[in-house]
């Protein structure tokens, strides 16, 4: 059966790369996402510390 | 009246409940699409017609519709927030931009290569795919729009108003690329709509619909967050926020 | 004795007439640019006329749509640039006249001219000259619906510094449904076959667009006037 | 929030510019007949707040009260009644002084040439009548702006650094023309960062930086 389920009945070519362009696209969403917030959370960290550091 | 509603909507909630909710979408969303891609790669049996190579419309129609919705999603946000003045309907919309267009990408890639056994080419001009290229330019255009103001709240509302007016659109677009290929497609070439589908080939789409839309709103979440960051920067609550996870 | 709606639109008409006509090079060069546009494909493709009459509505749509969209930047800019917009905004006549009557100054002086030089292009373009009433009727409507997408755009992007680049970005998506039924007529028109059902769908996209565009391009000029 | 019977009341108006906070909580009355002096450095938010008052700006919080209802009830209908000059003189410099003023003060009221004509001659620049704007001084074209002030007959005047460009006669000529709106009772609002020497009730306003 495993073989049989590999060749996707002769249309891997198009199937398995389908799927793994749509994995990478779930996986970029989810990385970048993530990038995202840190970024945010850093650059207003910097900011509200540079405020602090106009008030002291 | 609407008190509910504007304080559900206020900054530092908006950032909590998009903290509480990430963990969760993320776990249901791998649960969910794991089950569904191996359902629909495995047990599903392959279609009469176009074989095995139909699997493929398990990862090609979750991001079609999640393309749209989307976009529907950020149109939505953006009227809102540009009607009551919610600055929070912003931060959706802006968080909305960028995954419905990595969707909108994969759902043209996908379908493409869904095509490229029937057509025999990667791009024959099939209706549903050229309207999914429109998509996809309307969204570049509103998010080349957003960053394009150096006052990032005027930014906000450009877009939102760029894409009111490209959801209004989207229908025309659709019909008349549709109009536009019942003109010249003289061959009857199968069409890459969804076959009527039995039960076994449906459920499995079903549960890929779900874990989709479940890894959306996990991804919406953490973007969320970002977005309302940037916009609430001076903001008390955020000096908390920051420190704790 | 406050002004009447209709005197307004008369009196803004005039004015983006009168300036328009103060400045006759900016009116010459969408046309050159759509001649030139047009003269380009039989260079690039082939002289065969068969070809070329396939060719021909295509190529026609796509170099009226370019060349009303290279003066569309043009519509808010300068009066942004020297202050005038500003007491336009405030002149006590609501701005959905003043943006109405600007945008249809600018399609007379644009797009309508477009299509009065369109039958020199097309029998350039080998089209029939029982093809030209459809054709000239379809530029026409799509040309006067480029102006009021393209209003929205020019409202959105006036501030903006390299902002015409931005404007045919946003505005060109929006324009494929026009081109499509605009092209198709013209098409039926040269194959002999009835073009009434573009142009009908054509003239609804017209209509449609004709209300829904000046509030859309009002409030994005209240966004970028902030 | 006392209602000023008829006038101007602008309450607690708070504006960002992206990060800065540029409007913190300003509030200002003037009453008919008065004028009112916005003065502070560059960058203090003078313009900002002009541009809060004509409408053209909602700020984030406070209010923009005329004649005790609010400018956002009927924004068209409060426009219709102020009149607003900015930085640069707003000409186009295509037309000529004269049909600037058609166009510009027609939209507002019907109004013959010869009034324009009159309004050009009380701002002493009646002879650049047919002269396209791109050749007039930038002092001329402030006069011509003047006269358009004049041609709309606003009762609320609302004036972005005035007195820039004009020549002493120029100078004397706008504070006489704020003095006669006032005694009309007009009401005018006018940042300039030098003092007014304008006889008539003045209340000041210093914005900080």
């Amino acid at each position: 059966m495993s073989n049989s389920f590999w060749s996707m009945g002769g249309y891997a070519r198009y199937v398995w790369p389908s799927v793994a362009f749509a994995c990478a696209v779930l996986a970029w969403n989810l990385w970048a996402a993530i990038r995202y917030l840190a970024a945010a959370r850093q650059r207003t960290a910097r900011a509200l510390a540079m405020a602090a550091s106009d008030s002291a | 009246m609407w008190t509910w509603f504007y304080r559900l909507a206020s900054p530092p909630s908006v950032y909590r409940v998009a903290a509480a909710l990430t963990p969760w979408f993320l776990t249901l969303a791998a649960i969910v699409i794991g089950c569904g891609l191996i359902a629909g790669l495995a047990i599903a049996p392959p279609d009469y017609q176009q074989g095995d190579a139909f699997r493929i419309i398990y990862v090609h129609a979750p991001s079609a519709w999640l393309s749209l919705f989307a976009y529907t999603t950020m149109a939505v946000a953006g009227g809102i927030a540009l009607i009551w003045r919610i600055k929070m309907g912003h931060a959706v919309a802006a968080a909305t931009a960028p995954i419905g267009a990595s969707f909108t990408l994969a759902a043209l890639v996908t379908g493409s290569l869904w095509g490229r056994p029937m057509w025999g080419t990667y791009w024959a001009w099939d209706p549903r795919l050229t309207s999914e290229l429109i998509l996809l330019f309307l969204y570049v255009g509103v998010m080349a729009l957003r960053p394009a103001f150096e006052d990032p709240s005027r930014g906000d509302r450009a877009a939102a108003l760029l894409s009111i007016v490209g959801v209004v659109n989207v229908p025309i677009i659709k019909y008349s690329v549709v109009w536009w290929n019942s003109l010249h497609q003289a061959a009857t070439v199968a069409k890459l709509g969804r076959p009527s589908m039995p039960g076994s080939m449906l459920w499995p789409l079903l549960t890929m619909f779900l874990g989709f839309m479940l890894f959306y709103g996990a991804v919406l979440c953490i973007r969320l967050r970002g977005e309302v960051l940037n916009r609430e920067r001076q903001a008390v609550w955020v000096r908390e926020a920051i420190k704790s996870r | 004795m406050s002004v009447g709606v209709w005197a307004a639109f008369v009196l803004v008409l005039r004015r983006e007439l009168c300036l328009s006509f103060r400045r006759p090079d900016q009116l010459i060069q969408p046309l050159v640019f759509f001649l030139i546009v047009t003269t380009l494909f039989p260079l690039g493709l082939s002289v065969q006329l068969t070809l070329l009459r396939e060719m021909a509505p295509g190529v026609l749509w796509v170099a009226a749509l370019l060349a009303s969209l290279l003066s569309l930047d043009a519509l808010f800019k300068s009066d942004a640039d020297d202050g005038t917009l500003e007491q336009l905004v405030l002149s006590g006549q609501g701005l959905y006249v003043i943006v109405l009557a600007k945008t249809l100054a600018h399609w007379l002086v644009s797009g309508a001219a477009l299509v009065l030089v369109s039958p020199v292009v097309g029998t350039a373009l080998a089209i029939p000259l029982t093809a030209f009433a459809t054709m000239m009727l379809s530029l026409a409507l799509g040309t006067l619906t480029l102006s009021w997408l393209g209003a929205i755009g020019a409202g959105l992007t006036v501030g903006l510094k390299r902002g015409n680049v931005l404007l045919s970005l946003i505005v060109l998506p929006l324009a494929m449904p026009l081109l499509i039924f605009g092209a198709g007529a013209t098409d039926r028109a040269i194959s002999g076959t009835s073009a009434a059902g573009a142009l009908y769908l054509l003239g609804a996209l017209c209509v449609l667009t004709c209300t829904l565009a000046p509030f859309a391009a009002t409030s994005a000029l209240r966004i970028t006037l902030e | 929030m006392n209602i000023a019977a008829d006038g101007l009341c602008v309450e607690k108006v708070h504006v960002w510019r992206g990060d800065r906070h540029v409007l913190k909580g300003v509030s200002l009355e003037v009453r008919p007949g008065e004028l009112m002096h916005v003065s502070g450095p560059n960058g203090a938010g003078k313009t900002t707040l002009l541009r809060v008052i004509t409408g053209l700006l909602r700020p984030e919080q406070g209010s923009v009260a005329w004649r005790g209802k609010s400018i956002m009830t009927a924004p068209t209908d409060y426009q219709n009644e102020l009149a607003y000059a900015s930085h640069e003189p707003a000409l186009k410099s295509d037309l000529t002084a004269l049909e600037n003023l058609r166009f510009m003060v027609g939209l507002r009221r019907r109004v013959t040439a010869r009034e324009l004509q009159a309004s050009l001659e009380r701002t002493g620049v009646a002879g650049c009548a047919d002269l396209p704007a791109r050749v007039l001084s930038a002092g001329q074209r402030r006069r011509v702006a003047m006269a358009r002030i004049l041609a709309v007959r606003a009762a609320l005047w609302l004036l972005d650094e005035p007195y820039t460009n004009l020549d002493a006669a120029g100078c004397a000529l706008l504070s006489a023309l704020l003095v006669e709106h006032t005694e009309q009772g007009g009401l005018a609002l006018v940042v300039a960062h030098h003092d007014l020497n304008v006889a008539a009730t003045t209340r000041h306003l210093g914005l900080q930086g």
